[in-house]
């Protein structure tokens, strides 16, 4: 297909002007304001008075180009041919025209939901799991599905208290955003790397090995005369970065490994500053296809949520509101021994003051 | 893998309202053996509850050192369709603005050198195409370029900056987003393909504070759209929405965090020296609110993920810059590069270096004053190092 | 010294309105010998911008290994009265409570048997005997201790505990400060007199959040007097707050830290289940809240000053405890050092031993079980060791 | 004086109640509530109906028996012999009879003053200083002394935005409440201990003074065969950890001792949770006797807080409603690098999110 001769290196992406609708480039950084119309359909007003509308639409993310060329053809009936994706993952379609965009909408029904935006769950950020990553405790798009199909309703619709951001990630690495999400699923290791000795002195460089646990929990040896490292058990908190670095320590374990639940978590700026997530589920066991016990612990808390908070507060912002000891009288989970921080900073996470509700 | 692909685990995320992944696969597996194998692979794991991919191998393209994740099935004679199963990160344009036309183009470069698979797109912001075996890299990357595309960023380079839809289609926007993502994509081409920093660098831009690409969370360094001046007011709008049905007590004045919006009458009023740019009042009565005239960026640096102590957000290192031109940008960057390269370690991420080293130090490293912007609060313990003291001679 | 005291520096803190430490002190200064010469040292260190103590030795009383701090001058020949200064802990009646006769007689057997200087009282708590020679030590335990006084806690001890004015002479007091703290003074004299533990063991006792002796900050173990049901409101004194000049909207309502709080005409609302008994309401209308009726203590400890780690506050270990018998405090404590002397480190005290060992594994070893009132949140880290698991023969 | 032969030990404090009022015995436990009738005069009002009396008057806490005796005698003749001290050593006389309160103020303004309560700055909890302590960087009962002269309008009255607890203390081990006070002043040394090697390997043990060290700048080493330690001086911060332990390490330094300044610590539970102390003036040269510089600073920060606070705003809340930055540029205090953080959980004070002022 290529018919350069020279091989060309360095020339990084193509200029995104040429991406960019008409409608657009004219009234490129003189927007004005915006309104959200219905679930999935923006509208935003430039100075000038002119107006681009924004159809959203879910993708799975993980897609073949079957679905992709779905997309540029709707995109080149309705919206002179320009889409975007977001940085959650779903398609955005431009559009000039108002007229065009119920029957785009229609279209898009045949094979996804449209939605996504202001007070809804959107599009969860999420990593490759099974698919693809060989660190991965669980499947990142199966957990996608069948959580989002169980809320597909809020995505589709504005009626919670203010936006749910939800992340899965199949492991420690979280290379989805569950560090700072409203409800987060993170998959996870429970028990400690098994040590492949006869691959490891080969795989591996022991040094970065021993240097790579944050726990100190791996030591050099020598087992029949081959050097090798130990792992003190005791220690390990099964976060895998030993893995990472020396294949010849794998963490996957069927028997244990499985998901844990967070929340609170958030990025804006937006009343509160940003919020790390916090534990709430320690972990729950894998059960694919689909995770029945999953979906239920995440949809008990969104509807916990929307019946309890206040208009525009975050899932963080409620629960720092009604105080931890509510939330888990409210959701009915389990406060556990694990909840209780003890790593690095874990001082800083207790009660240190009278302030509390009984 | 045997002809007749029997997947009745996955066949149950067929069900549902939201869009399937295994539907669309299905649709990919006649024409691709190794989306088939893939799919095999998969119906395997959720029945064993486990995965069965090798730890990636090192594979790349010619003079590059990132840009592809090698993969390789841990069952390659069940499953040989993935018995190589590499990704490739094309790197995205700015802001995720594509036309149907340069995308079939990507598409039809897919199908032919790969599976036919991609995330749309990855968490970094790549647009990745999802599997191919390792003969195909090079043509794919000579068929990308040839169409303008490149590869971003993998290992411990430079990571595929990215930015949110910005002055593109957003109101909100403090600066330009997109160009300043353009400009560095391609101002660090050499440190984007050729790993050579201590660990990964990703640079994430948001053109306000309401932070659309996560910057604060999520990149070594947040190119965050702020601005200095007072939040800009349109009264008339103002007193439409204090017409309307909304709560404007309850949305907006008792949710601001510093209590500085006050309402008399039909008027808005705010103590914008105030005001922390939460976005909040802006965000509730867009026509009637505008961030102000005086536009800039804060600059963050390091934000990650938890391994291996601890997951960090980015912290304020220049409270306000200019973004009229990205000059101090290159220079800041290739500073922060250069104390980086210096005093960190191998696999240690720049928030990790400065919370070792300490913020002191780091600041004097590269060339910046301390101000109290940042930081929450100065510090509650009395453990100064005192460098200026007087000696014997001096009066004290 | 010479007869003629001469203290140019220290006359300057004889002017002013705030009472004179130095005018008192002179005023003894021609009884006791021993105040002119810390005078005169004082005048020195004032010149030389330089203490002139040596470091404490080994001294007390017999039997004890605590109650006297030793402390002996740097300058000996310049100053032979304060050669050797020792100050005396005596420990304080609860609540501080004194009458005059107890008080004149305390006077007179210092005046017999030290400097006739005190500090009333030391940050601890005790009524401290500032400055004695060795010689006099003894003398004056059995001097103090003819009249009912015993000596307080020095060294890696208990040490003498201390309480706010309580339920003597205040609405807030939710418990008994000045029996608990009379209790656990007399029933663990051994542990006060004798350092037996890795380092000090302070308890401070509140009788309510106000926390009049700064607990939370200041004791390795603070009791502060809680409540657990509703506010006592009298609505007819609140309708006389509303009717006063005062304004409640934003000296209370906005002042509550959850907003619990509403105000219907003349009558006040609160939201008691999100109450966090902060007590600003309670103490900004006294006459028309009370504190609820089913009362007790939250149980806070670790508690302590920067050195080594960084200052803590006490964190909470029992957010309610019934007070109506300290039965259960004495089991409590005994727990507590128990776990402390077998798991601390020399020097350690039980706020770092617990930062070290972690709360659960802290929790376990006293018997108690986690609930979320111990934490602001649960943990952010996933750093997670998971303690039950599935062995291969059970079912997942 | 002693009369008895056999000697007593551990036999506690007496018992309080014979120190209590018969009209607080009466109403133990029966306070309705209480009032603050004037600057240092309070009443409680018991269920009963009965009122005691407190009048309150400073103390500088160091004094002498003549002094108490002067206490002993004003609480004969008004307070029926019945006074107590309080958490922060002022002197109270727990009067029956309300006619006694202005006679009994009349006589307490001959010799101190009388205040206190409510809104006001009460008395400063502090330590020994130059007057008994060997690890002094600074006196305490002096500047105490010289703050509160500046201060003592704020004692007799209450119009302050609320209460202002003061701190001092002469050196890191704070045994002043320095932590957690509205203001405090702390004796710094400021240069590493000075190792008298000649002394040292009696004196102290040579393990327990390595482990002394928070930083770990102590190391075992040898003079002239004789066992001692040095010291790593890049790494001390002056603490005093090891002077504690071993006194041949002493940190006196006249020329560099002296004292830093801290703000808006506070330990009720009121309205926030407790909060530490935070730097405000690193350093500033002892200057005996009057500490002008001393005074002059924690009277700006007074004066700014009282013109800038609102009512019911302790000086750590007024500054988290303002902000760090303008509390800089209010008080003219400047901002240097020892206000950042470098110690154990130093990251955690970083500013991690876009809320700022300018
Ligand atoms: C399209 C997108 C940017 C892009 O370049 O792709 C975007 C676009 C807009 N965002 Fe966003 N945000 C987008 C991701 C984000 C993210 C990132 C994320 O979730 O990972 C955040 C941070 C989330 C967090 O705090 O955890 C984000 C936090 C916000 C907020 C702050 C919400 C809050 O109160 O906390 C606003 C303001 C609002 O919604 O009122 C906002 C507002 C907006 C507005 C209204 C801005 C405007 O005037 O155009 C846009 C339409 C919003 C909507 O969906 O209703 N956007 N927005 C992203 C759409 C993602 C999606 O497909 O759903
Ligand atoms: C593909 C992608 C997930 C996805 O499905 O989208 C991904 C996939 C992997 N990540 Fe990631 N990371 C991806 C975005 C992230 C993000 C999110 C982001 O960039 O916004 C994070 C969290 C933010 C951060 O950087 O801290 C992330 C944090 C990690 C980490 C932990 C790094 C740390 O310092 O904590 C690792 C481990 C490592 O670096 O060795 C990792 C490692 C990996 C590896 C290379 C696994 C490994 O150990 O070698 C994964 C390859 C999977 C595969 O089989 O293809 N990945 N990784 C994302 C990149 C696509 C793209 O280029 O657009
Ligand atoms: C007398 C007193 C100060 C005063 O003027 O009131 C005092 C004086 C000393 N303290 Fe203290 N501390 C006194 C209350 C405190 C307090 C406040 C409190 O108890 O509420 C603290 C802070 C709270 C705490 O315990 O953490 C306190 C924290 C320290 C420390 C640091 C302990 C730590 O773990 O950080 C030391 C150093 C040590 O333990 O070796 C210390 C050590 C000392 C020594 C013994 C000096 C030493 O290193 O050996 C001082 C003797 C001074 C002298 O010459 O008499 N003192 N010390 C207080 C005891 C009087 C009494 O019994 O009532
Ligand atoms: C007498 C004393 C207790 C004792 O056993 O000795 C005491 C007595 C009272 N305190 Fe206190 N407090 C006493 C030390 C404290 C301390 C400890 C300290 O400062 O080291 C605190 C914590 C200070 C802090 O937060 O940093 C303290 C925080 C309070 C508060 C909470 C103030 C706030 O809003 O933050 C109140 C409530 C109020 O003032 O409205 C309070 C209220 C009271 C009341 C009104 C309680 C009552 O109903 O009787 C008493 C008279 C207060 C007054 O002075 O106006 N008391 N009070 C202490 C007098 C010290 C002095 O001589 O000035
Ligand atoms: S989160 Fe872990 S398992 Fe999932 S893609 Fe990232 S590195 Fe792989
Ligand atoms: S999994 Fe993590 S904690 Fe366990 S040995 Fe490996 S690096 Fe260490
Ligand atoms: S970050 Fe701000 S400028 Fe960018 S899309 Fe979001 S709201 Fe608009
Ligand atoms: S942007 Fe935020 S802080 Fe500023 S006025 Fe609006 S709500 Fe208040
Ligand atoms: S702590 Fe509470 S009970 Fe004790 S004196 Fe203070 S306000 Fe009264
Ligand atoms: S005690 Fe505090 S939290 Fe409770 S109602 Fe009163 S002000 Fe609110
Ligand atoms: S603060 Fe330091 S110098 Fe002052 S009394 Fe306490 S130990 Fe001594
Ligand atoms: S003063 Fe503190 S930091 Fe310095 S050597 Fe001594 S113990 Fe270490």
């Amino acid at each position: 297909m290529s018919t350069t001769t020279e091989r060309r290196t360095d020339i990084g992406p193509p200029h995104y002007e040429q991406f960019l609708h008409p409608l657009i480039k004219k009234n490129y950084g003189q927007w004005k304001y915006h309104e959200v119309l219905r679930p999935g359909v923006l509208s935003h007003t430039a100075e000038s008075g002119d107006v681009i509308y924004t159809v959203r639409a879910a993708s799975p993310r993980l897609i073949s180009t079957n679905f992709g060329r779905k997309l540029t053809a709707l995109a080149a009936k309705y919206a002179d041919g320009y889409l975007r994706f977001t940085s959650r993952n779903n398609v955005e379609f431009l559009l000039a025209n108002k007229d065009n965009i119920d029957p785009l909408i229609k279209e898009l029904e045949e094979f996804t939901l449209v939605g996504g935006t202001g007070r809804s769950i959107t599009n969860v950020v999420h990593t490759q799991g099974w698919v693809h990553c060989h660190s991965s405790a669980t499947d990142a798009s199966g957990l996608v599905k069948v959580v989002m199909d169980e809320l597909s309703d809020y995505f589709t619709s504005m009626k919670l208290p203010h936006k749910v951001r939800l992340a899965v990630a199949c492991c420690l690495n979280m290379c989805g955003a569950v560090h700072a999400s409203d409800i987060a699923i993170l998959g996870v290791h429970r028990t400690p790397p098994r040590i492949d000795h006869s691959t490891l002195p080969n795989l591996c460089e022991i040094p970065t090995t021993v240097a790579s646990c944050p726990n100190n929990a791996i030591r050099p040896t020598s087992i029949e005369g081959r050097s090798t490292v130990k792992v003190d058990e005791d220690k390990c908190m099964y976060c895998g970065n030993c893995y990472t670095v020396c294949p010849a320590m794998p963490l996957s374990d069927p028997l244990n490994d499985g998901v844990s639940i967070w929340v609170g978590g958030k990025i804006s700026n937006a009343r509160t500053e940003p919020m790390f997530t916090k534990l709430a589920i320690p972990y729950i066991p894998n059960n694919p296809p689909r995770w029945p016990e999953v979906t239920d612990a995440v949809k008990n808390i969104v509807e916990v949520y929307a019946k309890n908070a206040k208009p525009f507060e975050r899932v963080g912002e409620w629960i720092g509101r009604i105080g931890w000891p509510k939330f888990f009288d409210l959701t009915g989970i389990e406060f556990t021994k694990y909840h209780l921080d003890d790593f690095r900073h874990a001082g800083t996470t207790y009660k240190r003051s009278l302030q509390n509700r009984y | 893998m045997s002809d007749d692909l029997k997947t009745p685990l996955l066949d149950e995320l067929e069900k549902g309202a939201w869009p399937s992944f295994v539907k669309d696969l299905k649709s990919m597996a006649d024409k691709k053996p190794m989306v088939k194998d893939l799919l095999g692979q998969l119906e395997k794991s959720y029945a064993d509850k486990r995965g069965y991919w090798k730890h990636g191998g090192l594979v790349g393209v010619m003079g590059y050192g990132g840009g592809v994740i090698g993969r390789y099935s841990a069952l390659p004679d069940e499953f040989p369709g993935v018995s190589h199963f590499h990704t490739m990160r094309v790197n995205q344009p700015s802001g995720w603005f594509y036309t149907s036309d340069a995308l079939n183009e990507l598409f039809d470069i897919w199908d032919e050198h790969g599976s036919g698979l991609l995330n749309v797109h990855g968490s970094t912001g790549d647009l990745v195409f999802l599997g191919t075996v390792t003969d195909e890299l090079e043509p794919t990357f000579r068929a990308l370029t040839a169409k303008n595309w490149d590869l971003g960023g993998s290992g411990s380079d430079l990571r595929t900056p990215s930015c949110c839809v910005g002055p593109a289609r957003c109101e909100n926007a403090c600066y330009d987003t997109l160009a300043l993502s353009y400009d560095l994509t391609h101002n660090y081409q050499d440190e984007l393909h050729r790993p050579m920093f201590n660990y990964k660098y990703k640079i994430k831009m948001s053109g306000c504070p309401n932070d659309c690409t996560a910057a604060i969370a999520r990149s070594d360094m947040g190119i965050i759209g702020i601005w200095k001046d007072d939040i800009q007011v349109d009264q008339a709008a103002f007193a439409e929405y204090i017409d309307s049905e909304m709560d404007i007590q309850g949305s907006v004045v008792d949710k601001c965090p510093t209590g500085c919006i006050s309402v008399e009458g039909k008027e808005i009023k705010i103590d914008n020296s105030n005001c922390v740019k939460c976005m909040h009042c802006i965000n509730t009565l867009p026509k009637a609110l505008r961030v102000g005239k005086e536009r800039g960026a804060a600059i963050t640096l390091g934000a990650k993920a938890p391994i291996v102590e601890g997951a960090l957000f980015g912290s304020v290192m220049i409270p306000f810059m200019d973004m009229s031109n990205f000059e101090d940008m290159h220079d800041l960057i290739d500073r922060i590069w250069e104390f980086w390269d210096e005093h960190g370690k191998n696999r240690e991420r720049i928030g990790e270096c400065i919370e070792r080293i300490g913020l002191a130090t780091f600041l004097e490293g590269i060339g910046l004053d301390p101000v109290p912007q940042m930081v929450k609060q100065p510090r509650d313990n009395p453990y100064i190092f005192y460098e200026e003291y007087f000696e014997e001679e001096e009066e004290a």
